[in-house]
Protein backbone atom coordinates (compact mmCIF):
# COMPACT_ATOMS: atom_id res chain seq x y z
CA UNK A 1 0.00 0.00 0.00
CA UNK A 2 1.42 3.12 -0.99
CA UNK A 3 0.40 6.31 1.71
CA UNK A 4 1.55 9.90 0.02
CA UNK A 5 1.79 12.86 3.20
CA UNK A 6 1.44 16.51 2.43
CA UNK A 7 1.38 20.03 3.71
CA UNK A 8 2.64 19.77 7.58
CA UNK A 9 1.49 16.22 7.67
CA UNK A 10 4.52 15.64 5.13
CA UNK A 11 6.65 17.42 8.01
CA UNK A 12 5.80 16.03 10.71
CA UNK A 13 5.54 12.37 8.88
CA UNK A 14 9.55 13.61 7.84
CA UNK A 15 8.58 11.70 4.64
CA UNK A 16 6.69 12.37 1.28
CA UNK A 17 5.64 8.66 0.44
CA UNK A 18 6.36 5.24 2.18
CA UNK A 19 5.25 1.69 0.71
CA UNK A 20 4.08 -0.05 4.16
CA UNK A 21 1.92 -3.62 4.55
CA UNK A 22 -0.30 -3.14 7.37
CA UNK A 23 -1.46 -6.48 9.32
CA UNK A 24 -5.03 -7.81 8.10
CA UNK A 25 -7.12 -6.33 10.74
CA UNK A 26 -6.63 -2.69 9.37
CA UNK A 27 -9.48 -2.60 7.05
CA UNK A 28 -10.60 0.79 6.15
CA UNK A 29 -8.89 4.30 6.79
CA UNK A 30 -9.69 4.80 10.81
CA UNK A 31 -7.66 1.80 11.17
CA UNK A 32 -4.84 2.82 8.94
CA UNK A 33 -4.39 6.03 10.64
CA UNK A 34 -4.48 3.76 14.11
CA UNK A 35 -1.52 1.84 13.07
CA UNK A 36 0.63 4.17 11.16
CA UNK A 37 0.42 6.85 13.98
CA UNK A 38 2.42 4.01 15.82
CA UNK A 39 5.19 3.36 13.90
CA UNK A 40 7.26 6.26 14.44
CA UNK A 41 6.66 9.90 16.84
CA UNK A 42 6.71 11.62 13.63
CA UNK A 43 3.72 9.96 12.90
CA UNK A 44 2.54 10.27 16.16
CA UNK A 45 3.06 13.94 16.06
CA UNK A 46 1.11 14.35 11.92
CA UNK A 47 -1.84 12.31 13.59
CA UNK A 48 -2.30 13.35 16.88
CA UNK A 49 -5.31 15.24 16.11
CA UNK A 50 -7.21 13.15 14.40
CA UNK A 51 -10.31 16.16 13.07
CA UNK A 52 -7.57 17.86 11.28
CA UNK A 53 -6.41 15.42 8.68
CA UNK A 54 -8.04 14.65 5.46
CA UNK A 55 -7.64 11.82 3.19
CA UNK A 56 -8.25 10.52 0.23
CA UNK A 57 -8.03 6.78 -1.06
CA UNK A 58 -6.97 6.39 -5.05
CA UNK A 59 -7.02 10.09 -5.40
CA UNK A 60 -10.79 10.27 -4.40
CA UNK A 61 -11.75 11.99 -0.84
CA UNK A 62 -12.12 9.43 1.84
CA UNK A 63 -14.04 9.21 4.81
CA UNK A 64 -12.92 6.97 8.02
CA UNK A 65 -14.90 4.20 7.09
CA UNK A 66 -13.74 3.67 3.67
CA UNK A 67 -12.41 0.77 3.34
CA UNK A 68 -8.33 0.09 2.02
CA UNK A 69 -6.47 -2.99 0.88
CA UNK A 70 -3.28 -4.25 -0.56
CA UNK A 71 -2.21 -1.63 -3.84
CA UNK A 72 -4.65 1.48 -2.82
CA UNK A 73 -2.87 4.28 -2.63
CA UNK A 74 -3.82 6.12 0.36
CA UNK A 75 -3.08 9.86 0.92
CA UNK A 76 -3.13 12.32 4.44
CA UNK A 77 -3.39 15.94 4.17
CA UNK A 78 -4.42 19.04 5.61
CA UNK A 79 -7.70 20.74 4.96
CA UNK A 80 -7.44 22.27 1.42
CA UNK A 81 -5.87 25.74 0.81
CA UNK A 82 -5.77 26.33 -2.68
CA UNK A 83 -7.20 28.83 -5.21
CA UNK B 1 -15.11 19.53 -21.85
CA UNK B 2 -13.31 21.98 -19.69
CA UNK B 3 -9.12 22.76 -19.80
CA UNK B 4 -7.68 22.03 -17.08
CA UNK B 5 -4.30 22.92 -16.12
CA UNK B 6 -1.67 22.76 -13.28
CA UNK B 7 1.33 24.43 -13.87
CA UNK B 8 4.31 26.57 -12.36
CA UNK B 9 4.46 29.21 -15.22
CA UNK B 10 2.44 32.16 -15.52
CA UNK B 11 -0.90 32.35 -17.39
CA UNK B 12 -2.37 34.69 -19.65
CA UNK B 13 -5.65 35.79 -18.90
CA UNK B 14 -6.40 37.96 -22.55
CA UNK B 15 -4.69 34.71 -24.38
CA UNK B 16 -6.94 31.90 -22.51
CA UNK B 17 -10.04 34.16 -23.33
CA UNK B 18 -9.41 34.39 -26.71
CA UNK B 19 -8.89 30.73 -26.97
CA UNK B 20 -12.43 30.25 -25.60
CA UNK B 21 -13.98 32.15 -27.62
CA UNK B 22 -12.29 31.97 -30.75
CA UNK B 23 -13.97 30.87 -34.11
CA UNK B 24 -17.21 31.03 -32.17
CA UNK B 25 -20.71 33.24 -32.48
CA UNK B 26 -23.17 31.35 -29.84
CA UNK B 27 -20.69 32.70 -26.65
CA UNK B 28 -22.91 35.79 -25.20
CA UNK B 29 -20.88 36.05 -22.03
CA UNK B 30 -17.52 35.44 -20.63
CA UNK B 31 -16.87 35.58 -16.88
CA UNK B 32 -13.31 35.40 -15.11
CA UNK B 33 -11.80 34.88 -11.72
CA UNK B 34 -8.15 35.54 -11.19
CA UNK B 35 -6.98 35.10 -8.01
CA UNK B 36 -3.66 36.96 -6.85
CA UNK B 37 -0.77 36.73 -3.90
CA UNK B 38 -1.59 39.56 -1.43
CA UNK B 39 1.32 41.13 0.26
CA UNK B 40 -0.16 40.57 4.12
CA UNK B 41 1.25 41.01 7.12
CA UNK B 42 4.69 40.99 5.59
CA UNK B 43 4.46 38.20 3.31
CA UNK B 44 7.40 37.53 1.13
CA UNK B 45 6.27 34.70 -0.69
CA UNK B 46 3.55 32.05 -1.03
CA UNK B 47 4.64 28.27 -1.89
CA UNK B 48 1.66 26.23 -3.41
CA UNK B 49 2.18 22.43 -3.16
CA UNK B 50 -0.50 19.91 -4.49
CA UNK B 51 -1.13 16.19 -4.93
CA UNK B 52 0.02 15.45 -8.62
CA UNK B 53 -2.81 13.54 -10.27
CA UNK B 54 -5.97 14.23 -8.13
CA UNK B 55 -5.64 17.55 -7.91
CA UNK B 56 -6.10 17.17 -12.22
CA UNK B 57 -9.10 14.53 -11.78
CA UNK B 58 -10.51 17.04 -8.85
CA UNK B 59 -9.98 20.12 -10.80
CA UNK B 60 -11.72 17.77 -13.87
CA UNK B 61 -14.90 16.76 -11.56
CA UNK B 62 -15.56 20.19 -9.87
CA UNK B 63 -15.68 21.43 -14.04
CA UNK B 64 -17.84 18.50 -15.06
CA UNK B 65 -20.88 19.29 -11.97
CA UNK B 66 -20.27 23.18 -13.26
CA UNK B 67 -21.28 21.51 -16.70
CA UNK B 68 -24.05 19.85 -15.55
CA UNK B 69 -25.34 22.58 -13.80
CA UNK B 70 -25.18 25.53 -16.35
CA UNK B 71 -25.08 25.48 -19.82
CA UNK B 72 -21.32 26.44 -20.60
CA UNK B 73 -19.87 26.94 -24.19
CA UNK B 74 -16.90 26.52 -22.75
CA UNK B 75 -14.57 26.71 -19.10
CA UNK B 76 -11.23 26.88 -18.24
CA UNK B 77 -9.30 26.79 -15.05
CA UNK B 78 -5.75 27.10 -14.04
CA UNK B 79 -4.00 26.58 -10.98
CA UNK B 80 -0.51 27.72 -10.42
CA UNK B 81 2.11 25.72 -8.04
CA UNK B 82 5.10 26.49 -6.28
CA UNK B 83 6.69 29.88 -4.93
CA UNK B 84 4.69 33.20 -5.52
CA UNK B 85 5.32 36.79 -4.19
CA UNK B 86 2.80 38.94 -3.83
CA UNK B 87 1.13 40.41 -6.95
CA UNK B 88 1.41 37.14 -8.69
CA UNK B 89 -1.74 35.37 -10.26
CA UNK B 90 -2.49 31.55 -8.64
CA UNK B 91 -5.63 30.85 -10.02
CA UNK B 92 -7.63 31.57 -13.34
CA UNK B 93 -11.32 30.41 -13.62
CA UNK B 94 -13.09 31.51 -17.18
CA UNK B 95 -16.40 30.51 -18.09
CA UNK B 96 -18.26 31.02 -21.70
CA UNK B 97 -22.23 30.84 -22.32
CA UNK B 98 -25.16 32.08 -24.66
CA UNK B 99 -26.37 33.87 -21.12
CA UNK B 100 -24.55 36.21 -19.09
CA UNK B 101 -25.74 34.87 -15.68
CA UNK B 102 -24.82 31.08 -16.38
CA UNK B 103 -21.37 32.53 -17.19
CA UNK B 104 -21.19 34.46 -13.90
CA UNK B 105 -22.63 32.08 -11.52
CA UNK B 106 -20.82 29.26 -12.91
CA UNK B 107 -17.39 31.29 -12.28
CA UNK B 108 -18.29 32.22 -8.83
CA UNK B 109 -19.41 28.67 -8.23
CA UNK B 110 -16.21 26.95 -9.77
CA UNK B 111 -13.77 29.52 -7.62
CA UNK B 112 -15.89 28.20 -4.22
CA UNK B 113 -15.62 24.74 -5.11
CA UNK B 114 -11.98 24.92 -5.93
CA UNK B 115 -11.17 26.30 -2.79
CA UNK B 116 -12.83 23.43 -0.68
CA UNK B 117 -12.34 20.47 -2.74
CA UNK B 118 -8.80 20.52 -5.30
CA UNK B 119 -6.17 19.80 -3.39
CA UNK B 120 -3.72 22.19 -2.92
CA UNK B 121 -2.07 23.54 -0.18
CA UNK B 122 -0.47 27.22 1.32
CA UNK B 123 2.64 27.87 2.43
CA UNK B 124 3.53 31.84 3.45
CA UNK B 125 6.81 32.95 3.97
CA UNK B 126 7.19 36.20 5.89
CA UNK B 127 9.96 38.81 5.89
CA UNK B 128 10.80 38.09 9.38
CA UNK B 129 11.74 34.69 8.45
CA UNK B 130 8.87 33.02 9.79
CA UNK B 131 6.79 30.20 8.01
CA UNK B 132 3.17 29.25 8.52
CA UNK B 133 0.70 26.69 6.39
CA UNK B 134 -2.32 28.65 5.38
CA UNK B 135 -4.91 27.38 7.54
CA UNK B 136 -8.60 26.22 6.06
CA UNK B 137 -11.55 28.87 6.30
CA UNK B 138 -14.66 28.21 7.87
CA UNK B 139 -15.87 31.03 5.45
CA UNK B 140 -14.50 29.28 2.93
CA UNK B 141 -16.54 26.22 3.41
CA UNK B 142 -19.61 28.53 3.95
CA UNK B 143 -19.13 30.03 0.51
CA UNK B 144 -18.93 26.45 -1.08
CA UNK B 145 -21.73 24.87 0.68
CA UNK B 146 -23.90 27.50 -0.84
CA UNK B 147 -23.86 25.46 -3.79
CA UNK B 148 -25.33 22.36 -2.65
CA UNK B 149 -28.87 21.26 -3.86
CA UNK B 150 -31.54 20.02 -2.32
CA UNK C 1 -11.75 55.94 -9.26
CA UNK C 2 -12.94 53.75 -12.26
CA UNK C 3 -12.07 53.85 -15.45
CA UNK C 4 -14.83 54.46 -17.51
CA UNK C 5 -14.78 53.94 -21.86
CA UNK C 6 -17.35 54.94 -24.81
CA UNK C 7 -15.74 53.55 -27.78
CA UNK C 8 -15.66 52.13 -30.83
CA UNK C 9 -12.39 50.73 -30.51
CA UNK C 10 -12.24 46.66 -29.36
CA UNK C 11 -10.70 46.22 -25.87
CA UNK C 12 -8.04 44.22 -24.66
CA UNK C 13 -9.40 42.14 -21.24
CA UNK C 14 -5.90 41.04 -20.53
CA UNK C 15 -4.33 44.31 -20.93
CA UNK C 16 -7.22 46.01 -18.84
CA UNK C 17 -6.65 43.60 -16.01
CA UNK C 18 -3.13 43.73 -16.36
CA UNK C 19 -3.10 47.94 -16.11
CA UNK C 20 -5.63 47.59 -13.04
CA UNK C 21 -3.30 45.41 -11.18
CA UNK C 22 -0.04 47.09 -12.10
CA UNK C 23 2.37 47.56 -9.07
CA UNK C 24 -0.12 46.22 -6.63
CA UNK C 25 0.29 44.20 -3.93
CA UNK C 26 -3.25 44.49 -2.19
CA UNK C 27 -5.29 42.49 -4.78
CA UNK C 28 -6.85 39.43 -4.00
CA UNK C 29 -9.20 38.38 -6.98
CA UNK C 30 -10.22 40.12 -10.16
CA UNK C 31 -13.31 39.62 -11.49
CA UNK C 32 -14.65 40.10 -15.47
CA UNK C 33 -16.78 39.89 -17.56
CA UNK C 34 -16.99 40.28 -21.05
CA UNK C 35 -20.60 40.44 -23.40
CA UNK C 36 -20.63 39.20 -26.98
CA UNK C 37 -22.64 39.77 -30.06
CA UNK C 38 -24.28 36.34 -30.58
CA UNK C 39 -25.02 35.19 -34.50
CA UNK C 40 -28.55 34.09 -32.98
CA UNK C 41 -31.42 33.84 -35.79
CA UNK C 42 -29.36 35.13 -38.56
CA UNK C 43 -28.12 38.30 -37.12
CA UNK C 44 -25.91 40.04 -39.51
CA UNK C 45 -24.38 42.94 -37.14
CA UNK C 46 -26.04 44.78 -34.08
CA UNK C 47 -25.66 48.51 -33.48
CA UNK C 48 -25.19 50.04 -30.43
CA UNK C 49 -26.20 53.84 -30.04
CA UNK C 50 -25.55 55.63 -26.87
CA UNK C 51 -26.24 59.05 -25.54
CA UNK C 52 -23.06 60.64 -25.34
CA UNK C 53 -22.55 62.74 -22.22
CA UNK C 54 -25.40 60.70 -20.36
CA UNK C 55 -23.39 57.59 -20.95
CA UNK C 56 -20.28 58.25 -19.22
CA UNK C 57 -21.93 59.76 -16.42
CA UNK C 58 -24.49 57.04 -16.03
CA UNK C 59 -21.88 54.07 -16.08
CA UNK C 60 -19.39 56.56 -13.49
CA UNK C 61 -23.00 56.74 -11.01
CA UNK C 62 -23.39 52.76 -11.53
CA UNK C 63 -19.55 52.66 -10.62
CA UNK C 64 -19.82 54.86 -7.73
CA UNK C 65 -22.40 52.90 -6.19
CA UNK C 66 -20.17 49.78 -6.69
CA UNK C 67 -17.41 51.07 -5.25
CA UNK C 68 -19.70 52.25 -1.96
CA UNK C 69 -21.00 48.96 -1.63
CA UNK C 70 -17.33 46.45 -1.75
CA UNK C 71 -14.05 47.29 -0.97
CA UNK C 72 -12.66 47.73 -4.31
CA UNK C 73 -9.12 48.66 -5.48
CA UNK C 74 -10.37 49.08 -8.62
CA UNK C 75 -12.87 48.63 -11.15
CA UNK C 76 -12.90 48.89 -15.46
CA UNK C 77 -16.00 49.66 -17.14
CA UNK C 78 -15.67 49.56 -21.67
CA UNK C 79 -18.73 49.70 -23.82
CA UNK C 80 -18.61 49.53 -27.04
CA UNK C 81 -20.86 51.64 -29.66
CA UNK C 82 -21.04 51.70 -33.63
CA UNK C 83 -21.57 48.40 -35.58
CA UNK C 84 -20.49 45.10 -34.08
CA UNK C 85 -20.80 41.69 -35.87
CA UNK C 86 -21.49 38.42 -34.09
CA UNK C 87 -18.32 37.56 -32.27
CA UNK C 88 -17.71 40.89 -31.51
CA UNK C 89 -17.04 41.74 -27.49
CA UNK C 90 -19.84 44.50 -26.44
CA UNK C 91 -19.15 45.54 -22.99
CA UNK C 92 -16.34 44.54 -20.70
CA UNK C 93 -16.28 44.54 -16.62
CA UNK C 94 -13.87 44.30 -14.44
CA UNK C 95 -13.14 44.61 -10.33
CA UNK C 96 -10.73 44.10 -8.42
CA UNK C 97 -10.48 43.86 -4.35
CA UNK C 98 -8.56 41.81 -1.86
CA UNK C 99 -11.53 39.56 -1.65
CA UNK C 100 -12.76 37.41 -3.97
CA UNK C 101 -16.65 37.88 -3.14
CA UNK C 102 -16.14 41.49 -3.16
CA UNK C 103 -14.45 41.22 -7.30
CA UNK C 104 -17.26 38.67 -7.76
CA UNK C 105 -20.21 40.41 -6.46
CA UNK C 106 -19.69 43.68 -7.36
CA UNK C 107 -19.37 42.67 -11.52
CA UNK C 108 -22.14 40.62 -11.30
CA UNK C 109 -23.91 43.87 -9.95
CA UNK C 110 -22.12 46.34 -12.65
CA UNK C 111 -23.30 44.45 -15.45
CA UNK C 112 -27.27 43.83 -14.27
CA UNK C 113 -27.03 47.55 -13.46
CA UNK C 114 -25.45 48.82 -16.53
CA UNK C 115 -27.87 46.93 -18.49
CA UNK C 116 -30.95 48.70 -16.97
CA UNK C 117 -29.58 52.32 -16.05
CA UNK C 118 -27.16 53.02 -19.20
CA UNK C 119 -28.35 54.58 -22.02
CA UNK C 120 -27.64 52.16 -24.71
CA UNK C 121 -29.90 50.80 -27.62
CA UNK C 122 -29.12 48.04 -29.73
CA UNK C 123 -30.36 47.35 -33.22
CA UNK C 124 -30.26 44.15 -35.19
CA UNK C 125 -29.43 43.74 -38.63
CA UNK C 126 -30.45 40.15 -40.27
CA UNK C 127 -29.21 38.22 -43.42
CA UNK C 128 -32.50 39.12 -44.98
CA UNK C 129 -32.07 42.96 -44.62
CA UNK C 130 -34.95 43.31 -41.32
CA UNK C 131 -33.65 45.33 -38.95
CA UNK C 132 -35.04 45.51 -34.93
CA UNK C 133 -34.51 47.64 -32.11
CA UNK C 134 -33.77 44.83 -28.99
CA UNK C 135 -36.25 45.19 -26.65
CA UNK C 136 -35.47 45.55 -22.97
CA UNK C 137 -36.14 42.09 -21.16
CA UNK C 138 -37.94 41.84 -17.65
CA UNK C 139 -35.54 39.38 -16.71
CA UNK C 140 -32.84 42.49 -16.71
CA UNK C 141 -35.22 44.15 -14.64
CA UNK C 142 -35.42 41.41 -12.50
CA UNK C 143 -31.28 40.65 -12.08
CA UNK C 144 -30.94 44.59 -11.64
CA UNK C 145 -33.64 44.66 -9.00
CA UNK C 146 -32.53 41.97 -6.73
CA UNK C 147 -29.16 44.43 -6.01
CA UNK C 148 -31.89 46.79 -4.50
CA UNK C 149 -31.23 47.89 -0.79
CA UNK C 150 -33.55 47.25 2.06
CA UNK D 1 -35.07 74.32 -24.76
CA UNK D 2 -32.55 71.44 -26.23
CA UNK D 3 -34.77 68.10 -27.21
CA UNK D 4 -32.78 65.10 -28.18
CA UNK D 5 -34.25 61.64 -29.06
CA UNK D 6 -32.60 58.39 -29.61
CA UNK D 7 -33.16 55.03 -31.10
CA UNK D 8 -36.98 54.16 -32.88
CA UNK D 9 -38.05 57.48 -31.03
CA UNK D 10 -35.31 59.08 -33.35
CA UNK D 11 -36.18 57.39 -36.18
CA UNK D 12 -40.14 58.01 -35.83
CA UNK D 13 -39.73 61.84 -35.03
CA UNK D 14 -37.27 62.18 -37.70
CA UNK D 15 -34.59 63.67 -36.63
CA UNK D 16 -31.81 63.30 -33.54
CA UNK D 17 -32.43 66.61 -32.12
CA UNK D 18 -34.24 69.50 -32.18
CA UNK D 19 -34.82 73.11 -29.75
CA UNK D 20 -38.01 73.91 -28.87
CA UNK D 21 -39.65 76.84 -27.23
CA UNK D 22 -43.32 75.29 -25.61
CA UNK D 23 -45.30 77.70 -24.06
CA UNK D 24 -45.32 78.48 -20.09
CA UNK D 25 -47.47 75.98 -19.51
CA UNK D 26 -45.03 73.33 -20.21
CA UNK D 27 -43.92 72.54 -16.58
CA UNK D 28 -42.78 69.43 -16.24
CA UNK D 29 -42.10 66.61 -18.25
CA UNK D 30 -45.46 64.87 -19.00
CA UNK D 31 -46.88 68.48 -20.16
CA UNK D 32 -43.72 68.52 -22.25
CA UNK D 33 -44.51 64.97 -24.24
CA UNK D 34 -48.27 66.03 -24.55
CA UNK D 35 -46.92 69.39 -26.77
CA UNK D 36 -44.38 67.63 -28.45
CA UNK D 37 -46.87 65.18 -29.32
CA UNK D 38 -49.09 67.10 -31.34
CA UNK D 39 -46.37 69.00 -32.89
CA UNK D 40 -46.10 66.52 -36.03
CA UNK D 41 -47.56 63.23 -36.95
CA UNK D 42 -44.32 61.56 -36.58
CA UNK D 43 -43.80 63.05 -33.22
CA UNK D 44 -47.57 62.05 -32.74
CA UNK D 45 -46.01 58.07 -33.98
CA UNK D 46 -43.15 58.48 -31.32
CA UNK D 47 -45.19 59.30 -28.13
CA UNK D 48 -48.23 57.11 -29.30
CA UNK D 49 -47.68 54.79 -25.96
CA UNK D 50 -46.75 57.04 -23.37
CA UNK D 51 -45.34 53.98 -20.75
CA UNK D 52 -42.64 52.74 -23.58
CA UNK D 53 -40.85 56.23 -23.67
CA UNK D 54 -38.22 56.93 -21.37
CA UNK D 55 -36.71 60.45 -20.15
CA UNK D 56 -33.82 62.47 -19.09
CA UNK D 57 -33.43 65.33 -18.22
CA UNK D 58 -30.28 67.19 -17.89
CA UNK D 59 -28.40 63.59 -18.87
CA UNK D 60 -30.54 62.49 -15.20
CA UNK D 61 -33.79 59.78 -15.47
CA UNK D 62 -36.50 61.66 -14.88
CA UNK D 63 -40.05 60.82 -14.39
CA UNK D 64 -43.39 62.30 -15.63
CA UNK D 65 -43.17 64.99 -12.91
CA UNK D 66 -40.19 66.30 -13.33
CA UNK D 67 -40.08 70.18 -13.91
CA UNK D 68 -38.35 71.13 -17.29
CA UNK D 69 -37.10 74.77 -17.68
CA UNK D 70 -35.86 77.03 -20.95
CA UNK D 71 -31.88 75.66 -21.13
CA UNK D 72 -32.98 71.99 -20.26
CA UNK D 73 -31.76 69.49 -22.16
CA UNK D 74 -34.19 66.79 -22.52
CA UNK D 75 -33.82 63.16 -24.02
CA UNK D 76 -36.53 60.80 -25.11
CA UNK D 77 -35.75 57.23 -25.17
CA UNK D 78 -37.22 53.69 -25.24
CA UNK D 79 -35.79 51.61 -21.95
CA UNK D 80 -32.12 51.12 -22.77
CA UNK D 81 -30.89 47.85 -24.00
CA UNK D 82 -27.21 48.29 -23.58
CA UNK D 83 -24.99 45.63 -21.49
Amino acid sequence: MRILYFAWVRQKVGRAEEEVAPPPEVVDVAGLVEWLAAQSPGHADAFANRRTIRCAVNQEFARPDQPVRQGDEVAFFPPVTGG
Amino acid sequence: MATVRVQQAVFDLGAESAALAAGRHDIGGMASFVGLCRADDGLAAMTLEHYPGMTERAIEAIAAEAEARWPLTGCTIIHRVGRLPPGEQIVLVLTASAHRAAALESCAFLIDWLKTRAPFWKREEFADGQERWVEAKAEDDAAAERWARG
